[in-house]
């Protein structure tokens, strides 16, 4: 009969749209949809994907692609050339790195419908590595009638050429998400590795649940009603571990990773050695024992700004992090004349994880001779409230919590925390000359041991005027029923490669 | 119209609750009803007559204790019988009519089904024959346009035409007794007049023993045969109603009796009136329930309870100083007396 | 009686309620005139719009149209303070002692509550005033502070009469003050109403459906009809010499005072109608005997007969033994 | 309704000699409940008083079954369970009294003034029938977003649905009142609107709002560990027992005492307040209390 | 009759009118900003502001109502800010979930509580009776999320008796359906009893003192026959109030059970609207809610004249 993988994921996918948000479930079901030119395998070279063979001029400043053969939309329709060129012109728009490279670019060429050129002004080393990029914004390839939608609107035709085909019409918002076999797909021939290789889909339909209680989810999953748990949490896993048929792992070996942030326009963060007195009052230590308790195997300590086991891993300017030391962060606080002005910290209650990391950051800064508002909201009134750049009488802020995925924090091209932009820079507005100067200077890097090197420096700086706090590192623990087989290591979420069996 | 008695009670006695709160709602009370005829129970409010009647007819629930030294239908003892049998003897040897027939009847369904239901519970006739004969009795109880009426809710009849359906119903099975408690008191004096005929007519052409519980002298005066006077529980005096009438054997009755305006008399006195209040029956009172509002009582009657002694042919009388008074009234007219036969 | 200017006159009262299209016509036309010191008794069968009359003349809600004079004072336009303050002119005793005393409320907050409302006196002496109240209704004075549930419906009563005379009024407007009573302490109410009546002076509208208990107290009565006046006169004459079919019908439904004086009964049949739909011409038509076809078309007026009586009947002043029993003409 | 019986002579009603409500010992139901209730009212006003760190996170001690260290164990940040409990039954009764009280309070203002003034009556009607068309949580769920978290926030985004329930009750206990004799008495005798309103109608109206005003508070207990289960509960670090029970839900499986224990303080508070909700009514008002349905 | 209803349904205009007010202003004076949802946690101001822009969210209050309520005028719901979708798509997706939960659970809350209250009107005072009360107020006392859990992990992980989660719909066979919504239902009837058990108790033992039910048994009805025949069918107005007043609050615990439970229905698709500021959606839903509830009230009414004649409808 029809075998289909019942999924309950992380979040809900709210909209289709890849460009239009940030969202990871949104990222990780495009993938089933939608495919790239290039990709990521599992040690994060860049490999071609829809890309048959390709071409980089002697100068470096042209790429010519060719497609491979019989690529298809889900409509039919063959993938062509304009199709591609569109693509990426708007993801040139959307995405922040894509900002960078619309500065490197010069024009588009379609030579025939299955070729087409890319020309920089200047070379550019990271361009392939950008169009392989696999965390949000990805450049993912549609057709051109969706790809010429503008850059403020939303795509809303899950219309793409991946392994599988999304089913609008089931699609019940906040409850289930319908996907089946795309049998018209043609795999590459090299095994699955990462988000590179054959995307082969071997079961013949996928129901994404979106499922609000944890606890329900993984009954769900003991009673064989569902297969698969994106996340588990951490203390639930005893009630996995007791199953035998179950399979429990981490699939993606980078994990995601806790961020603290400070606004920097805001008095008293404005002073430097306010912010570092934060980094004193902190723990990784504290922070994951309260999230995971004594489970090693889901977390890892890290000094890092780029990310343990990232390719530009630096310890560099890491001892505030890594030490806790209230008395000293009282001292710095007194030199700094912090005169017991609220530090507000924006506490979203309706999420589990972040409400805990709240309640330890609250405790943390309270033990450090900070005065703190801890302000109860819900997650909506949070991220508007970030977006705030007044005082707090305003409606501003002093502090959050966040995550990003090591995918997207591994790189000085994609961390966005590691600038100085000011006005122009995320949440938090770090405002650093040195920190600027040392970005454009990665970017301009040609050759991986000077990136390297620059990258250690950024470290340093961002270490120094305190950019973000990095917490600990941890790891999203999957479940499944050991019926499937085939789940690829990798740091999205995807499901082809895997097959169910009947019994 | 002499006849076994149909109905026997001797010595019952009806009890709420127990200990010292214990409310003596009914104490000794003994009388007998024999077919054909008409005893009407009067009192004032309280006095238990209404308890009386429902422990004749085996309702009173849980909370009462209910005990007689017998307790008979046509010779059946009612005393102790399932309740299987009591349910089949309610509503077709024994029948029971209420004060309001605002709240008697259902009000959720029709005069119609009510009549037939009373019918269907102890005949097996089918649903168009019962309807039938509920027809048949609205018409006997002059229910105009009785057709129509069969299809009515209670709501939309007047307070005597309700009346008249709790009287068809009671009497739908012809019942050997009619027990009727107040059935006129919350009724207009021209719809009483129709009501009081209405059983009157009827109980001569079933020949039903009616037990007629009221506490107007006026209506004992129009129907009864035999009366009996309750007072705080217990039968002060019992006896046929012309004799009772004329020459009240008890200060109780004498003092109903001259309380009563008359508009016939047309005189602006001062109406003759038994001081005090009807009391409540929740303890044993020594001596004569009556004697702290009796104007003739006489330090004795706080100590002695009164029994009901016979006193003449068919009459009975609980005063201790019924020979005194007597004798004290000889030459004394009652008024009502007088009235009579000016 | 003396001839003093009426104490209460109404004059063509009418009290509709409902929609204005087809209306319940609870009061339809009733003019009335009590003089000081004068009990005048209103009766009929239940629903014929006694207590709405009651009512209207206490402007506890507007008539419809007719006016009202109290004291002497048109009272019909009043509201607000004016109106409060001539109310205390005419007070109220209501049919059921348990619903007209507030339960929440001790015997003496009742009956100072008029005092405290117009201020009568001192406070102080409100106290004094509350007790002189309760002795002159029989009350002894350990009654103050008992609630009403505390006593009995004969003592409620009186507590109610008590209240009504707080304010020394001019008139008193009972409505079935005794009908809840039993027979023994119906007797009393009536002995201290009477007593009270003609110690004080007071007017009196004692409104009943008994005419046994009315003819007792009364010095006039006025018998109503679904709305309508249908005979009024003195007490004695309205007793012994009915005039209209319909005061014939009450007075033959009294039930006898001894077996002895048992009579074939003279029934009225069937019930009054609806006052919704009042029947065309004389509203007692369906239900007389001695209905004509007159009395089908056209509504008698309410026509003096002299002394006193005024009877509102085609075919009045009907022959008199040929129709009544000879109970009524002693 | 029903149309009133037309009252004739000696209605059943009639009862002529005093029936003095006499004194019944309470039950023991009764007493339970008061017992129940008094001590959890001790603990609440003590145990803030005694235990002072109910907030501090102790990571090396998560999720600690009962035992001698930690009576009633800890949850996922090593937070004593018994210290919040303890402390959060301060919150809970808090959040059930003041939602009570307020709910009582507003009700029966609009209730009074919509019972007694037809002009206002309308209006205020249709708006308490539209806020009683939205179902009470989300209205609640969408006061909580509007007014950010916190207990005050709790209590009034509880209170708020509350209210038109309230309020209708008083006015349906209004209208019936005002109909009744002693009302009109009131008025015949000279008494104004407004004193009728306070000396009259509100005395006899506090049976049935002692019922209502007891099943408010109980349910607004519950529905604080609803809100609290949803995410837009009181804060953490003002421990409810609604909250506790929210953080344990996840735990249901595996450490059933972070729920259990508030869950039994909880239920047994609630039987309590019910069992004298429903005595009271006995008590004060058995007539209206009655008819007015809950 | 019919002019009644119709009579009934345009005085809704006015309730329903506020509560469309009432939904706007509430949401659209909270914080919390779609937007900045739409865009994710990882998104940058910039694009937050663009977002903000394509929905109009920084245009004047006033201005976004009179586009929805022209949206509104061609009955047109809009659709959501988030997935695209008509919000009417949307609704009609959960509403069936819902409304089979909400009869599932009457229906159990009905053969339960209505029976149990009887009884213990009959029985007042006794220890059946007390029990009964005793276990409708535990019902009501215990939060439906605590009963979820523990229904769930009795009856589904210990017993495997019937499924954890989720929702078959009805179109996939009654009994599918009906096992799925097992559990839930209990959950909810439990709490749905406690109110109307207590209803059913207090309006019977009012009605056993009755002069009718005297009357009853004084033509020779047996107690079955008064009880369910003549003390039910006059209980029916006070029951079926407290029903269509509960269903209020039946909606509050379906907001919760359809968590626990994992039924896609209109309390979370309502929850998450709220919680994510998705406007058109949660007006919508807000609307159909008020509407669902005033026909509920409506229905209830017209049922009055099932029980009592004296009440028939005619418009006034
Ligand atoms: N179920 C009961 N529980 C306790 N006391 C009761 C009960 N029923 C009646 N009583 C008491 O028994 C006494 C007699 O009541 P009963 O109803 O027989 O009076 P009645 O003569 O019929 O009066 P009425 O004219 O008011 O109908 C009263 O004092 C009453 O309070
Ligand atoms: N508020 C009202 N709305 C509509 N109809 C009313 C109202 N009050 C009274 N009626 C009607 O007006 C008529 C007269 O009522 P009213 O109470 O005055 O009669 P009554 O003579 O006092 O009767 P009873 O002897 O029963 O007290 C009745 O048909 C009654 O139904
Ligand atoms: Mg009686
Ligand atoms: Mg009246």
């Amino acid at each position: 009969g029809e075998s289909v993988l019942r999924i309950k994921a992380t979040g809900d996918l709210k909209q289709i749209d890849p460009l239009w948000t940030s969202s990871y479930p949104v990222r990780d079901m495009a993938y089933l949809v939608w495919d790239t030119l290039f990709a990521m395998d599992a040690k994060f070279n860049v490999q071609p994907q829809m890309v048959g063979k390709y071409e980089i001029s002697g100068d470096g400043k042209t790429y010519s692609f060719t497609l491979r053969d019989g690529l298809k939309w889900h409509d039919g329709k063959a993938v062509s050339s304009a199709d591609c060129i569109a693509s990426i012109e708007r993801w040139l728009k959307k995405d922040s790195l894509g900002g960078v490279m619309a500065g490197y670019v010069d024009h588009f060429e379609a030579v025939d419908a299955n070729t087409f050129k890319l020309v920089l002004k200047e070379p550019w080393g990271l361009t392939l590595a950008a169009l392989g990029k696999i965390s949000s914004y990805v450049p993912f390839m549609m057709p051109e009638r969706l790809a010429k939608t503008p850059p403020d609107k939303d795509v809303t035709e899950p219309i793409g050429s991946g392994p599988f085909i999304m089913k609008i019409d089931e699609w019940v918002p906040g409850s289930k998400v319908v996907y089946v076999k795309n049998p018209g797909y043609v795999p590459r021939a090299e095994p699955a590795s990462g988000m590179a290789g054959a995307k082969i889909a071997k079961v013949d339909r996928i129901e994404r649940l979106h499922m609000p209680d944890d606890l329900s989810a993984i009954n769900a999953l003991i009673a064989g009603e569902i297969d698969y748990i994106e996340d588990v949490p951490a203390d639930m896993s005893p009630l996995i571990q007791a199953q035998p048929d179950l399979v429990m792992k981490a699939r993606d070996p980078l994990g995601r990773s806790t961020q603290i942030v400070l606004n920097h326009t805001q008095p008293p963060f404005n002073n430097v050695k306010v912010r570092q007195a934060v980094q004193l009052a902190l723990s990784q230590k504290e922070f994951t024992q309260a999230l995971y308790g004594s489970r090693t195997e889901r977390f890892r300590i890290c000094p890092a700004m780029f990310f343990c086991g990232g390719p530009y891993e630096s310890d560099a300017n890491s001892e505030r992090v890594m030490t806790l030391d209230p008395a000293k962060a009282k001292a710095l606080l007194k030199e700094a004349g912090y005169d017991g002005t609220p530090i507000t910290v924006l506490h979203p209650s309706d999420l589990k994880l972040q409400d805990d990391q709240c309640t330890v950051l609250v405790q943390a800064l309270r033990r450090a001779g900070f005065t703190v508002d801890d302000q109860i909201m819900d997650l909506a009134t949070m991220f508007s409230r970030r977006t705030n750049k007044g005082t707090v009488k305003e409606g501003g802020w002093h502090a959050f919590v966040t995550g990003w995925g090591g995918v997207d924090l591994m790189s000085p091209a994609t961390n966005v925390y590691m600038t100085g932009a000011c006005d122009k820079a995320w949440f938090g507005w770090p405002c650093d000359k040195e920190l600027q100067d040392l970005r454009a200077a990665f970017f301009k890097a040609t050759d991986e041991a000077e990136r390297k090197a620059i990258a250690t420096k950024m470290q340093a700086r961002g270490m120094e005027i305190v950019t973000y706090i990095p917490m600990s590192q941890d790891f999203l623990v999957q479940a499944w029923s050991k019926k499937l087989s085939g789940v690829i290591d990798a740091p999205v979420s995807v499901f082809w490669n895997v097959s169910k069996a009947d019994k | 119209m002499i006849g076994s008695p149909l109905l026997d009670v001797a010595n019952l006695s009806v009890t709420f609750g127990s200990g010292p709160a214990a409310v003596r709602a009914a104490v000794g009370v003994s009388f007998t009803l024999e077919a054909g005829r008409t005893l009407c129970l009067v009192g004032e409010s309280g006095s238990g007559k209404s308890v009386t009647a429902l422990a004749v007819m085996g309702l009173h629930g849980k909370g009462a204790h209910v005990a007689a030294d017998r307790l008979a239908l046509a010779g059946e003892s009612l005393t102790g019988v399932s309740p299987a049998r009591l349910a089949a003897i309610r509503g077709r040897e024994i029948s029971m009519i209420f004060q309001n027939p605002m709240s008697s009847l259902n009000p959720a369904f029709t005069i119609g089904y009510q009549i037939a239901e009373a019918i269907r519970l102890h005949e097996a006739v089918d649903k168009a024959a019962a309807r039938r004969r509920a027809l048949d009795m609205l018409e006997h109880v002059r229910i105009p346009d009785a057709r129509r009426h069969l299809d009515s809710y209670p709501h939309a009849l007047s307070g005597g035409m309700r009346q008249r359906a709790m009287v068809a119903m009671a009497l739908a099975c012809r019942p050997k007794i009619l027990i009727a408690d107040e059935p006129t008191t919350a009724l207009d004096v021209t719809v009483q007049a129709q009501i009081l005929d209405l059983i009157e007519t009827l109980q001569r052409e079933f020949a039903t023993a009616v037990l007629l519980i009221t506490h107007d002298l006026g209506v004992v005066a129009e129907m009864a045969d035999e009366v009996a006077v309750m007072y705080a529980g217990r039968i002060v005096e019992k006896g046929p109603a012309a004799a009772l009438f004329d020459a009240p054997a008890h200060p109780y009755t004498e003092g109903l009796l001259a309380a009563v305006p008359d508009h016939r008399s047309a005189r602006k006195e001062r109406l003759s009136e038994i001081p005090g209040n009807v009391p409540v029956v929740n303890r044993e009172i020594p001596g004569c329930a009556f004697a702290p509002r009796c104007a003739r009582a006489r330090p004795v009657c706080a100590e002695r309870s009164p029994r009901l002694e016979a006193i003449a042919a068919g009459r009975a009388s609980a005063c201790l100083r019924r020979a005194e008074i007597e004798a004290e009234r000889a030459g004394h007219v009652l008024p009502c007396r007088e009235d009579r036969h000016a | 009686m003396p001839e003093a200017v009426a104490v209460l006159e109404v004059e063509d009262v009418v009290r509709h309620y409902g929609p204005p299209r087809r209306p319940v016509r609870a009061v339809d036309g009733i003019s009335l005139t009590i003089r000081p010191g004068e009990t005048v008794a209103l009766v009929g069968e239940s629903g014929c719009g006694k207590s709405t009359l009651a009512r209207v003349i206490l402007r506890l809600e507007p008539p419809t149209h007719g006016r009202i004079r109290l004291d002497g004072e048109d009272i019909t336009e009043l509201s607000g303070a004016a109106l409060r303050d001539r109310r205390r002119l005419a007070q109220m005793v209501f049919q059921d002692p348990y619903a007209s005393l507030d339960p929440r409320m001790t015997v003496e907050a009742i009956v100072r509550e008029p005092l405290d409302n117009y201020r009568v006196g001192a406070p102080e002496e409100r106290r004094i005033c509350v007790a002189a109240l309760l002795r002159r209704v029989g009350l002894v004075e350990e009654f103050a502070e008992r609630f009403p549930h505390e006593l009995s419906g004969g003592q409620r009563q009186r507590v109610g009469i008590a209240r009504a005379l707080a304010l020394q009024p001019k008139i008193i407007i009972a409505d079935e003050p005794v009908s809840a009573l039993d027979v023994s302490i119906r007797a009393q109410v009536i002995n201290l109403l009477m007593d009270i009546q003609r110690e004080l002076g007071v007017a009196m509208l004692f409104v009943s459906h008994d005419i046994g208990v009315v003819a007792h107290l009364s010095h006039r009565i006025c018998v109503m009809y679904l709305g309508r006046m249908m005979e009024t006169g003195p007490t004695e004459t309205i007793i012994r010499r009915p005039q209209h079919p319909y005061t014939r019908a009450l007075l033959d439904a009294i039930p006898v005072s001894h077996p002895s004086l048992r009579r074939p009964r003279r029934l009225l049949e069937g019930t009054p109608p609806s006052p919704s739909n009042p029947p065309q011409g004389c509203r007692f038509h369906p239900r007389c005997g001695f209905a004509q076809a007159c009395c089908r078309s056209a509504m008698p007026e309410l026509r003096s007969l002299g002394g006193g009586t005024s009877v509102a009947c085609h075919l009045a002043p009907l022959a008199d033994a040929s129709s009544t029993q000879g109970d009524h003409v002693q | 309704m029903a149309p009133a019986p037309a009252s004739g002579p000696g209605l059943a009603t009639t009862v002529p000699a005093p029936r003095r409500v006499a004194f019944r010992r309470p039950g023991a139901a009764v007493i339970a409940g008061v017992a129940v209730l008094g001590t959890l009212v001790v603990i609440a006003v003590v145990a803030p008083l005694l235990i002072h760190d109910y907030v501090s996170i102790n990571t090396g001690a998560r999720l600690l079954p009962p035992g001698s260290e930690h009576w009633f164990g800890t949850d996922h940040l090593g937070r004593d369970i018994f210290d919040r409990t303890m402390v959060g039954s301060r919150n809970s009764l808090v959040v059930g009294a003041c939602v009570a009280l307020a709910t009582t309070l507003l009700g029966v203002l609009f209730g009074l003034v919509a019972g007694y003034f037809r002009v206002v009556d309308s209006v205020l009607m249709r708006a308490m029938d539209g806020m009683m068309a939205i179902p009470g949580v989300l209205l609640a769920i969408a006061l909580v977003s509007l007014l950010g978290g916190g207990l005050w926030t709790v209590i009034v985004a509880i209170t708020v649905p509350e209210v038109p329930r309230t309020a209708r009750l008083v006015r349906s206990v209004v209208l019936t009142l005002r109909e009744l004799p002693f009302v009109t008495a009131a008025i015949s005798v000279g008494t104004s609107t407004p004193k009728i309103l306070l000396t009259h109608i509100l005395p006899n109206a506090v049976g049935a709002l002692t019922v209502q005003a007891t099943y408010v508070c109980a349910s607004a207990i519950i529905a604080e560990a609803v809100l609290s289960f949803l995410g837009v509960g009181t804060p953490p670090d003002i421990p409810s027992w609604g909250n506790v029970m929210a953080v344990g839900r996840q735990y249901f499986q595996l450490a059933p005492w972070i729920i259990g224990f508030p869950g039994v303080l909880l239920s047994v508070l609630v039987l309590a307040i019910n069992t004298l909700g429903d005595s009271l009514r006995d008590r004060l008002d058995p007539h209206l209390a009655r008819r007015s349905g809950l | 009759m019919l002019k009644y209803v119709g009579l009934r349904l345009v005085a809704v205009i006015p309730v329903v009118a506020f509560v469309v007010v009432a939904v706007f202003l509430l949401l659209h004076l909270a914080p919390g900003d779609p937007a900045a949802l739409i865009a994710g946690e990882n998104a940058s101001p910039q694009q937050v502001a663009l977002i903000r822009a394509r929905l109009h969210l920084d245009e004047p209050l006033l201005a976004q109502f009179w586009m929805w309520l022209a949206h509104l005028g061609t009955l047109d719901l809009g659709n959501s800010i988030f997935s695209n979708q008509p919000v009417a798509r949307l609704i009609a997706q959960r509403i069936e979930p819902t409304l089979m939960l909400a009869i599932a659970t009457t229906v159990l809350t009905v053969l339960f509580a209505v029976p149990a209250g009887v009884f213990a009107a009959w029985k007042s005072g006794s220890t059946l009776d007390r029990g009964v009360m005793l276990m409708s107020v535990s019902g009501f006392s215990i939060p439906v999320f605590v009963i979820g859990y523990a229904l769930i992990y009795v009856f589904a992980i210990q017993l495997h008796w019937l499924p954890v989660q989720g929702y078959k719909p009805l179109a996939g066979g009654l009994w599918p359906c009906l096992r799925s919504l097992l559990l839930p239902s209990i959950a909810l009837a439990l709490l749905f009893s406690a109110l109307v058990a207590r209803v059913a108790r207090a309006t019977v033992l009012e009605i056993l003192s009755e002069d009718y039910i005297r009357t009853a048994q004084a033509k020779g009805a047996r107690t079955p026959r008064v009880l369910l025949l003549h003390a039910l069918k006059n209980a029916g107005v006070p029951i079926v109030t407290v029903i269509g007043l509960g269903f209020a609050s039946l909606i509050g615990g379906m907001v919760v059970t359809e968590s626990v439970f994992n039924i896609p229905g209109m309390g979370r698709l309502t929850v998450d609207a709220i919680m994510h500021r998705d406007y058109p959606v949660v007006q919508g839903v807000m609307l159909t809610f008020s509407v669902v509830l005033i026909v509920v009230n409506l229905l209830v009414d017209l049922s009055y004249s099932l029980f009592d004649p004296r009440i028939r409808y005619r418009g006034k």
